[in-house]
């Protein structure tokens, strides 16, 4: 098998494991089950970026989408009642407007996306990983951003604990 | 200019002047107030005795501005302007305004005597005498009007002194009113008038009569045109002077104190109408076709009048129909050109009706009531005063030697001259019926026996005191020998004096139309006799007025017109447009601009309620909206297969 | 260009069928949490947009633009999550539910 | 990057600083006061005191920044931006934030414990919008957005005692992260498009390659669509009365002025960076957006009974006008006019809704509640709140000589001079049909007959707050020239 | 210290703009300013006053007595020296009391104001109706700090209108007075102040719109970038867009003045408001429609307004009958005094649509006499109803039995209204009808009719009213108090004052006119 062969099989396997997930997520019934098909989602897009030979995002990707950020989400759902029932990711009376209109959507970035003259660039052969890039791009064309990322997370932390924290205890 | 021309000005200041003080400082004091009046007024008279005098010893015409007035309006080419007119027409006029009033404010301090709002009354008078006289000495069109809404505003508050009484109230609006539908298009012919004339005046200023006269021939208007002209001019004379078919406010008139009817309502006001076309003479001239109208109406108004006031059971009333019929016969005269002779009757008219009013006003005086059928045998009674409207009814009756009669026999002669018959036949309607009411009049009111009354005692009855008297006397003089100041054929009579156009020839005398009159009216005073003089009676008026009752009510109905007007034009016209336009108002304009209002709440209500609380649904129209802005720009704008947009750009 | 018979465009509907998921899910479903999952899945279509354009649409000028950037959701994506997780208890506890259409008091 | 790059980011780092400092202050005095059970005023002081404190010294280093020559204009590589534009829209946030601390005042009693970590948020907020308007690139101009938004997010639903409160924060965070999602998907589709993230080299290559491509259209309706969100229009406007009326009246009043001014400020910027080459696609875009957007806003609040509902559907219309004026923007003639008179329109649309809301807060203290009918007869009893809450309805309505007014004025005649006279039309129809519901307001103060109540007292906190309101909404007028001369500069900055 | 010469100050105090030498004020201080802008004081001052006893509210009234006489008593002096010294001497035609200060420079936006012959005279009138619209106010009771605090807020907006020679600043003054006018009915109305009051602020703000628009047009198309009126006067336009503006401006007027059938707010309005600002609405708000008319529609659109005289004409003529029928429905005095402005408003537009020196300057000068006679009667009103507690004519008779001195004043109100010669109104109607026959014959002739209808209206009303016997339930009122009869008569005098020797008036009306009617007769 050539290594394109392996990388078109891959890709075919991880987009459709990702979009499979990702549908159960939104159409599972039981809200741990859809937070279980979240986490999957998570992991096989985390394979896509090596795809895209970004590696430093696919090590974020898996500690923080794949890792942290489900286990948030089932506390909430823990503490939540109601939740572990087969009914507790039931469906609002819109189903029909959520079909149309993400279908259209979906119908809208195709149409759109798929004929466009995107940039073309010649990735460089040599670029063995984008850690050292990106590390250096961080401290010069995004120093900014970078700083008021610190700031971000500032707020959500005092925000988090100022709304989470129970009153009298 | 010398004296008396140069105090002139003195005649319209001295009783505005009276009028202010009494407003102003001696409300509270009646002897002051009054003789304030009588003595400005006086003074007026004097002056303008002075002034007749001067103009009968050589006759001029002198005009000037009135003080500071006679730049009232004055800016870029117009110049509108108060001022004092001097000549034989005027001189004339200010003498009858003055005297007239002189003599009823003196007859007012006894008649008036410890009623209620006396110094009101004088005050108002003198107001009167001020606007007549402004209106008399007028230079213009623009200060007549002035005027002439003045005396109409005077006979407003005069006739409604007794405001208390309803019919008193009514009265004096209905004057108002009525004369004001003359009084529009009168305006409106002024503004035509400064329209044609314009620009025109040669350094007078706009609208002076003088300077415009020759303009009526100058080209300036079509034929046409001065006929409109003259018709507007004359709609405010039918309306000031009561002519058909603005007659029906002078018998309600007589709500008034009865020496305000002597002033106003015979002698002054009501004759501004025929002094204004007699002033506008040229105007009238200048287009015949306007003096046949002037004379048909004249006549009509005349007829009609004569015959209503066979009719009438109320002495004011019988009096102011007369007073009608003799306006409309002046219009008449003016009509068929009888110029002099028109204001000859203009002048002895003032007096002889002035003493028939005040007359009735003694009488009435003295029996309390205004009905004739409850009066009789007042003769016996009041001596004086029975003489002295003895000679008025003689005079209006148009007997000889009487100044009516002279004065009539002028306008008959000129009639006759048209030799149009039915003016002819119109004529001699008038001479009968005028001696008829006349006489029904003093036969009923002095002879026979005193008529009963409930809880009215005969004896009390008595004669007036001086103040009453002595007018009478005078007027009674005048109108008794006034009339030889114009006898026809005289050289230095009225005609010689007061007339249009070139100086007349001495007119030879008339000796038919002098006969018929004549003839005429002592058949009238024969019917009157033998109908109402008890000692004469060969028929019973109750059995003739039965016998013919649809004529007797149409007469004493005044031809219904008063009726016709209330239904049609009161009630079926101005208030249903006033209550159409108000309906309107409020049911269509304000249903829209409500309703546009409603519309807006109501989209309100419909726009809330797309907010319906659920984060799901925000969203929804988010993406939904998201995505049909992006398909319409992506199809309808500049870079899609169906681009109906071009933006600008930078 | 392409990676063996797998180009941009591969890519593109991978992230644009995220998308239109993540649209679904946030506008279907009741559950409060399940919309925040739903949030998710769109940040995550656009990073792999953005990762997808940083490797086919590389510059020289700014390398790896797109994976900085999508470094720079996931941050934000899970900071994001910490607040939201902490209101929606707070409205729970206040509440006691967590169901989207039931959490209307304010309206019109 | 240097120490002295750095200088560029002073005022926003003193900000962030003192925001740190508030917490902590606020952790000390906290459990120093537990044991005294007396009046909470003295921890809401001092950190109050730090706060405007903090707010002032960094006014004094944008004071420095702006008179100095020696800084530099840009920094870091072009992403951050120095200039005339962006300061003046970090003066304003400042001031803005100084007010809103002073309006929370009284207020944050409720929020013990947190009182300190209420203000340390808003000073947060206010630099991420700060950084917002400073921004020249993609992933800074994201970053900062998403700052100030999880900020308010919580900010919102602080009030943690009111399910009004959660719920509103719930609406706002959901409705935000789905705006936020397409935003960054339209900044991706650019970003592909391109191979850029800073904005003017995004402009370069779009002119460069042609505007007209669908892609280009979809990213800029998707970028103009999710930073809508934060200026509240049709059709990412829907969270807003919700939010309004559920969140704390002082959130309130940031939301409806600094998130929004910053929302603009970003806004501007990107159209007349990254999207200017398609200024023709966006004027034709905003000015049906415009127009829909101030009907949507101006009907609805018609039938509002909550006055801060009310000011939320206000906020809507408002935010029509505004477009209106960046429709004007299109046209290379009118471009500084009009962006001079949108700056000009956002300052005194801030002043003025940060009075109204004041007022408003402090007659909630008084009655108990934002319905008209609990406003009734306020004004009875004289006082200058009710008074300010009144001017600054009037101002708001543009009736002269209230600020308000000018800046209406302003926008007009911007968007007349542009050759939009159809849309002024309809605003002006529009600005007719929003007297109604302003002077419901004054009405029910005024002209209402409401039960006995007693004047209403506020410290002077809120005092200053609505001096400096008062001050913005009359006064102002008669020298209005030096601010709309100011606001012309920064719109020259950000042309250039 | 006012606050434009401090912004003129603080504005680098350019005092830009071309002053005629000579033309300018001879006192040497901002007379215009000092009127427009001291009732500003006088509220601030009210505002800062106690309201809580009787005594606090004495000092309310007086200050706004005083703040409203001073005003009064500046434009006496400056209608003092324009007229009788000045006039024809060295005062022949131009603006004067010029003030021009940088005020919007950034968009040419100047505070610029200055009176010629069309507003000296409005301004005479503000001030005056404002004094005493002051006094008649002297007995309310209820919320009496704002209600003078508004009252004085309003006297800004009016007299400023009048004397702004900027229109932005005339577009300003123009708002000034809209929100006080509703709050001041909607506070102190009588029983259906709600609705009257969203009445007139919608139909305002409707003309606002209107005007504001027209203004901003005005503006780019009139090529200077300016707000100067006397440039903005002489500005070129293509006559399409000159009609369209001319429109514009027209609704906006015409919706003050009021124009059939723009009318319907203001029987509500006038009705509904208190006493004194029932004066103040006919007396000087219409005035600004009408003001606006000559001002902008007639100076800045000749030919536009040449060309659509007609129509003008007959939606004068439908409003002059229309007014004079309606008011003959009426059963409330106020209201039917209300539709008799309707109708005398229309002898404004009669004259505007002639277009002839004698009409304009009657028109002008109608404004003037039907500001001082209709206020006069609308006092009159008042009076009745706040002993009688009724306006119902029906209600009503035989009150001049037991209210002499107010009948009298009744009489003359009424006569004057009607157009009597030596009342004011008269010489307007007179100069308007004159004027205008030359223009339109038929329309001048129906328009006089209306003068018939109003003299229908009125003495109806005053014989049922006033006259008759009686009625039982009027027999314990009582006439008015000295105070009363002081403004009641002291209005009337000005009525037959400036009914009789209007000459000098007219001619400074004509200064300002005359280049007006040359630029009609070259265009």
């Amino acid at each position: 098998m050539s290594n394109a062969l392996v990388f078109t099989l891959a890709f075919y396997v991880l987009a459709i494991a990702t979009l499979v997930s990702g549908l159960l997520v939104v159409t599972l019934r039981n809200i741990v089950h859809a937070a279980i098909a979240l986490i999957a989602t998570f992991f096989f897009v985390a394979w896509l970026y090596l795809l895209l030979n970004a590696d430093l995002l696919w090590v974020a990707q898996l500690l923080i989408y794949a890792g942290a950020i489900p286990v948030l989400i089932v506390f909430a759902v823990m503490l939540t009642r109601r939740s572990m029932s087969d009914t507790s990711n039931a469906e609002s009376g819109n189903v029909l407007w959520a079909a149309v209109i993400a279908a259209s959507v979906f119908g809208l970035l195709i149409a759109v996306m798929m004929p466009a003259a995107w940039h073309v660039g010649n990735y460089p052969s040599g670029l063995a990983g984008t850690t050292a890039v990106i590390g250096r791009e961080l401290v010069n064309h995004y120093a900014v951003p970078f700083e008021v990322v610190s700031v971000l997370l500032l707020v959500g932390l005092i925000g988090a604990v100022v709304l989470a924290r129970r009153e009298g205890e | 200019m010398a004296a008396p021309y140069s105090l002139m000005y003195l005649i319209v200041l001295l009783p505005l002047v009276a009028f202010a003080v009494m407003f102003g400082l001696t409300y509270e004091n009646k002897r002051v107030s009054a003789w304030l009046g009588i003595l400005a007024v006086a003074g007026a008279d004097v002056i303008s005795i002075w002034a007749l005098i001067s103009e009968l010893q050589k006759p001029i015409h002198i005009q000037y501005g009135l003080g500071p007035f006679s730049d009232f309006l004055r800016f870029a080419d117009v110049h509108f302007s108060l001022g004092i007119l001097a000549d034989p027409l005027s001189a004339m006029m200010v003498v009858v305004v003055c005297s007239v009033s002189l003599l009823v404010q003196v007859y007012s301090l006894e008649y008036m005597k410890g009623e209620e709002g006396f110094v009101r009354y004088y005050a108002f008078i003198s107001l009167f005498t001020f606007s007549m006289l402004l209106l008399v000495l007028s230079t213009n069109y623009f200060q007549t009007y002035i005027g002439w809404e003045l005396v109409g505003v005077c006979s407003y508050l005069l006739i409604g002194h007794y405001f208390k009484r309803p019919a008193a109230a009514a009265a004096a609006k209905k004057a108002f009113i009525v004369t004001r539908f003359g009084d529009f298009p009168f305006f409106v012919g002024i503004a035509f008038i400064f329209f044609r004339f314009h620009g025109h005046m040669g350094g007078a200023a706009d609208l002076d009569f003088y300077a415009i006269s020759p303009l009526y021939h100058a080209g300036l208007v079509s034929q046409g045109g001065l006929f409109v002209m003259a018709m507007l001019i004359f709609s405010g004379a039918v309306g000031k002077s009561a002519q058909f078919p603005l007659h029906v406010w002078l018998p309600d008139a007589m709500e008034g104190p009865t020496p305000i009817s002597a002033l106003i309502h015979a002698a002054t006001m009501v004759v501004a109408g025929v002094y204004l076309v007699a002033r506008t003479y040229p105007l009238f001239a200048a287009n015949p076709t306007s003096l046949v109208v002037v004379a048909s109406l004249g006549a009509l108004t005349s007829v009609m009048a004569a015959i209503w006031a066979v009719a009438q059971d109320d002495i004011k009333r019988v009096i102011a129909y007369s007073t009608l019929s003799h306006l409309g016969l002046m219009m008449f005269g003016l009509g068929v050109g009888a110029y002099s002779a028109a204001m000859f009757h203009l002048f002895t008219h003032a007096w002889f009706k002035a003493l028939l009013f005040l007359g009735a006003g003694s009488v009435i005086h003295g029996v309390h009531t205004q009905n004739i059928w409850e009066m009789g045998g007042v003769g016996k009674r009041m001596k004086i005063t029975t003489w002295c409207v003895a000679i008025g009814s003689f005079s209006a009756a148009g007997i000889i030697p009487f100044s009516g009669f002279w004065s009539k026999d002028g306008i008959m002669a000129s009639v006759f001259a048209t030799a149009n018959p039915v003016f002819i036949a119109a004529a001699i309607v008038i001479t009968f019926f005028s001696a008829l009411y006349t006489f029904r009049l003093f036969f009923v009111v002095f002879t026979g026996e005193p008529a009963r009354r409930r809880a009215f005692d005969p004896k009390k009855i008595h004669e007036s005191g001086a103040y009453i008297t002595v007018p009478l006397i005078v007027l009674a003089v005048l109108a008794a020998f006034i009339g030889f100041t114009g006898l026809p054929g005289s050289k230095q009579g009225f005609g010689q004096f007061i007339f249009f156009g070139k100086h007349p020839e001495v007119e030879a005398i008339n000796y038919i139309a002098i006969g018929v009159s004549l003839v005429v009216a002592l058949v009238g005073v024969t019917v009157a006799a033998l109908f109402y003089w008890p000692r004469f009676q060969r028929f019973s008026a109750p059995a003739f007025n039965a016998r013919y009752a649809r004529h007797y009510d149409w007469s004493h109905n005044k031809g219904y017109f008063d009726e016709i007007y209330q239904a049609l034009f009161v009630r079926g016209l101005v208030l249903r447009a006033g209550q159409a336009t108000a309906w309107f108002d409020k049911n269509i304009v304000d249903y829209f601009v409500d309703g546009l209002a409603d519309g807006y709440q109501l989209a309100s209500e419909r726009l809330r309620r797309l907010q319906g609380g659920r984060v799901q649904g925000y969203a929804i129209g988010l993406f939904a909206g998201v995505v049909a802005i992006a398909v319409v720009a992506l199809v309808f704008g500049s870079s899609g297969p169906l681009s109906v947009v071009s933006g600008v750009g930078r | 260009m392409s990676i063996g018979y797998i180009g941009l465009n591969h890519f593109l509907v991978v992230s644009a069928g995220m998308f239109g998921i993540g649209v679904y899910g946030l506008l279907a479903k009741r559950n409060a949490i399940s919309l925040l999952m739903a949030v998710e899945l769109m940040f995550n279509a656009a990073n792999i947009a953005l990762v997808a354009f940083a490797r086919f649409g590389y510059h020289s000028a700014q390398p790896l633009a797109g994976d900085a950037f999508a470094l720079f959701v996931i941050t934000i994506a899970a900071a994001e999550v910490a607040v939201a997780i902490a209101i929606l208890l707070l409205v729970y506890r206040l509440r006691g539910t967590v169901w989207v259409d039931e959490i209307d008091l304010m309206r019109w | 990057m240097t120490v002295a790059t750095l200088r560029q980011l002073a005022p926003e780092i003193i900000l962030a600083v003192t925001a740190l400092l508030v917490v902590i202050a606020g952790l000390f005095i906290e459990s120093d006061h537990q044991l005294d059970d007396g009046a909470g005023e003295r921890p809401r002081s001092v950190a109050t005191a730090i706060a405007l404190l903090g707010c002032v010294a960094s006014l004094g280093a944008m004071a420095l920044l702006i008179s100095s020559t020696a800084v530099p204009r840009n920094a870091f590589f072009g992403t951050f931006v120095l200039d005339r534009f962006a300061l003046f829209f970090e003066a304003i946030l400042v001031v803005f934030a100084m007010v809103t601390v002073l309006v929370g005042f009284r207020f944050t009693e409720h929020f013990r414990p947190h009182q300190s970590e209420f203000i340390a948020l808003i000073l947060l907020a206010t630099v991420g919008g700060m950084f917002m308007v400073s921004a020249r690139e993609m992933i800074q101009l994201y970053v900062s957005l998403e700052t100030l938004s999880i900020a308010l997010y919580v900010l919102v639903a602080f009030n943690k005692g009111s399910r009004l409160s959660s719920e509103a924060g719930f609406k706002y965070l959901i409705v935000g992260a789905a705006s936020s999602a397409v935003l960054l998907y339209g900044l991706a589709i650019l970003y592909g498009l391109t191979g850029r993230t800073e904005l003017d080299a995004v402009a370069r290559q779009v002119a460069a390659g042609g505007f007209n491509s669908p892609a280009l259209v979809l990213a800029m309706i998707f970028v103009i669509g999710g930073l809508s969100f934060k200026i509240a229009a049709v059709p990412f406007h829907q969270w807003v009365p919700d939010v309004y009326q559920g969140a704390p009246t002082p959130v309130t009043a940031f939301i409806s002025v600094s998130s929004k001014a910053a929302g603009y400020g970003l806004l501007i910027r990107v159209l007349n960076s990254a999207l200017l080459p398609m200024s023709h696609q966006w004027a034709i875009y905003l000015a049906v957006i415009a127009a829909i957007t101030m009907v949507v806003g101006n009907v609805t609040a018609l039938t509002q009974t909550s006055v801060k509902r009310l000011m939320g559907y206000s906020s809507i219309a408002h935010a029509g006008y505004i477009i209106m004026g960046l429709v004007a923007m299109a046209d290379g003639r009118t471009a500084t006019l009009a962006i001079g008179a949108v700056l000009f329109y956002i300052l005194v649309y801030g002043l003025t809704n940060l009075a109204a809301f004041g007022a408003l807060q402090a007659v909630q203290e008084g009655t108990g509640g934002d319905d008209l009918s609990s406003l009734a007869g306020v004004g009875r009893n004289g006082g200058g709140v009710p008074l300010v809450l009144a001017l600054s309805m009037l101002s708001l309505t543009g009736i002269p000589p209230l600020i308000g007014f000018f800046a209406k004025f302003f926008v007009f005649l911007a968007a007349v001079q542009a050759g939009y006279a159809w849309l002024a039309l309809i605003a002006l129809v529009n600005s007719a049909v929003s007297s109604v519901y302003y002077l419901k307001v004054v009405r029910a103060l005024y002209a209402d007959d409401g039960p006995e109540r007693r004047r209403l007292t506020v410290g002077p906190a809120m005092w200053t707050a609505l001096g400096i309101g008062v001050l913005a909404i009359l006064p102002l007028a008669a020298f209005a020239n030096v601010f709309v001369q100011r606001a012309q500069d920064a719109a020259a900055a950000v042309l250039r | 210290m006012n606050l434009p010469a401090l912004v003129g100050q603080l504005g680098a105090a350019i005092p830009s703009g071309a002053t005629v030498p000579g033309a300018n004020s001879s006192f040497g201080f901002p007379l215009l300013s000092l009127i427009v802008w001291l009732p500003l004081v006088g509220a601030l001052v009210i505002l800062m006053l106690p309201n809580r006893s009787e005594n606090d509210h004495g000092r309310i009234k007086n200050v706004a007595l005083v703040f409203t006489f001073i005003p009064f008593f500046l434009t006496l002096i400056a209608v003092y020296v324009t007229v009788f010294i000045d006039l024809g001497v060295s005062y022949s035609g131009g603006f004067r009391y010029e003030e021009n200060y940088n005020w919007l420079g950034v968009f040419g936006a100047q505070y610029h104001v200055g009176v010629d012959g069309i507003s000296l005279p409005l301004v005479l009138l503000s001030t005056l109706l404002f004094f005493v619209a002051t006094m008649a106010s002297l007995n309310t009771k209820t919320r009496v700090k704002e209600y003078f605090f508004l009252l004085l807020v309003l006297d800004i907006g009016v007299t400023g209108v009048f004397t702004a020679m900027d229109l932005l600043l005339f577009f300003i003054f123009w708002e000034i007075e809209l929100i006080p006018m509703f709050l001041l009915i909607l506070i102190w109305g009588g029983k259906r102040r709600v609705y009257a009051a969203w009445k007139f602020l919608l139909y305002t703000i409707a003309a606002s719109a209107a005007l504001l628009l027209a203004i901003l047009v005005l503006y780019f198309k009139g090529g200077a970038h300016t707000f100067d009126m006397t440039v903005l006067s002489q500005s070129h336009l293509a006559p399409a867009l000159g009609g369209t503006l001319f429109w514009l401006f027209f609704l906006c007027f015409a919706i003050k003045l009021p124009v059939w059938p723009l009318h319907t707010w203001l029987p509500d309005a006038h009705v509904e408001a208190p006493t004194a600002m029932s004066v103040l609405l006919a007396g000087v708000l219409l005035k600004m429609g009408g003001y606006g008319m000559i001002r902008i529609c007639v100076g800045f659109f000749p030919a536009a307004a040449k060309y659509y005289s007609l129509a003008i004409l007959t939606l004068a003529v439908i409003g002059i009958l229309w007014g004079g029928f309606a008011a003959l429905a009426q059963d409330d005095m106020k209201r039917m005094v209300a539709y008799s402005s309707v109708s005398h408003m229309g002898f404004v537009l009669l004259g505007i649509s002639a277009l002839t020196p004698l009409a304009l300057n009657g028109a002008v000068f109608q404004l003037f006499a039907h500001g001082i006679v209709t206020g006069s009667l609308f006092l009159l009103v008042g009076l009745v109803y706040d002993r009688a507690h009724t306006r119902s004519i029906s209600e009503l008779g035989g009150l001049a039995q037991r209210m002499p001195y107010l009948t009298v004043a009744w009489v003359i109100g009424a006569l004057a209204s009607v157009g009597l010669p030596g009342f004011v109104g008269f010489v307007a109607e007179f100069e308007i009808f004159l004027g205008s026959y030359g223009a339109h014959h038929i329309g001048t002739l129906l328009a006089v009719f209306g003068v018939v209808l109003s003299a229908g209206y009125l003495l109806w009303m005053l014989e049922r009213v006033f006259f008759g016997p009686l009625k039982e339930a009027w027999a314990k009122l009582k006439d008015p108090t000295a105070i009363e009869l002081f403004y009641m008569y002291g209005m009337l005098a000005i009525v037959f004052l400036t009914g009789v020797l209007p000459g000098k008036l007219t001619q400074l009306i004509d200064y300002a006119i005359a280049p007006l009617t040359q630029r009609l007769g070259g265009s």
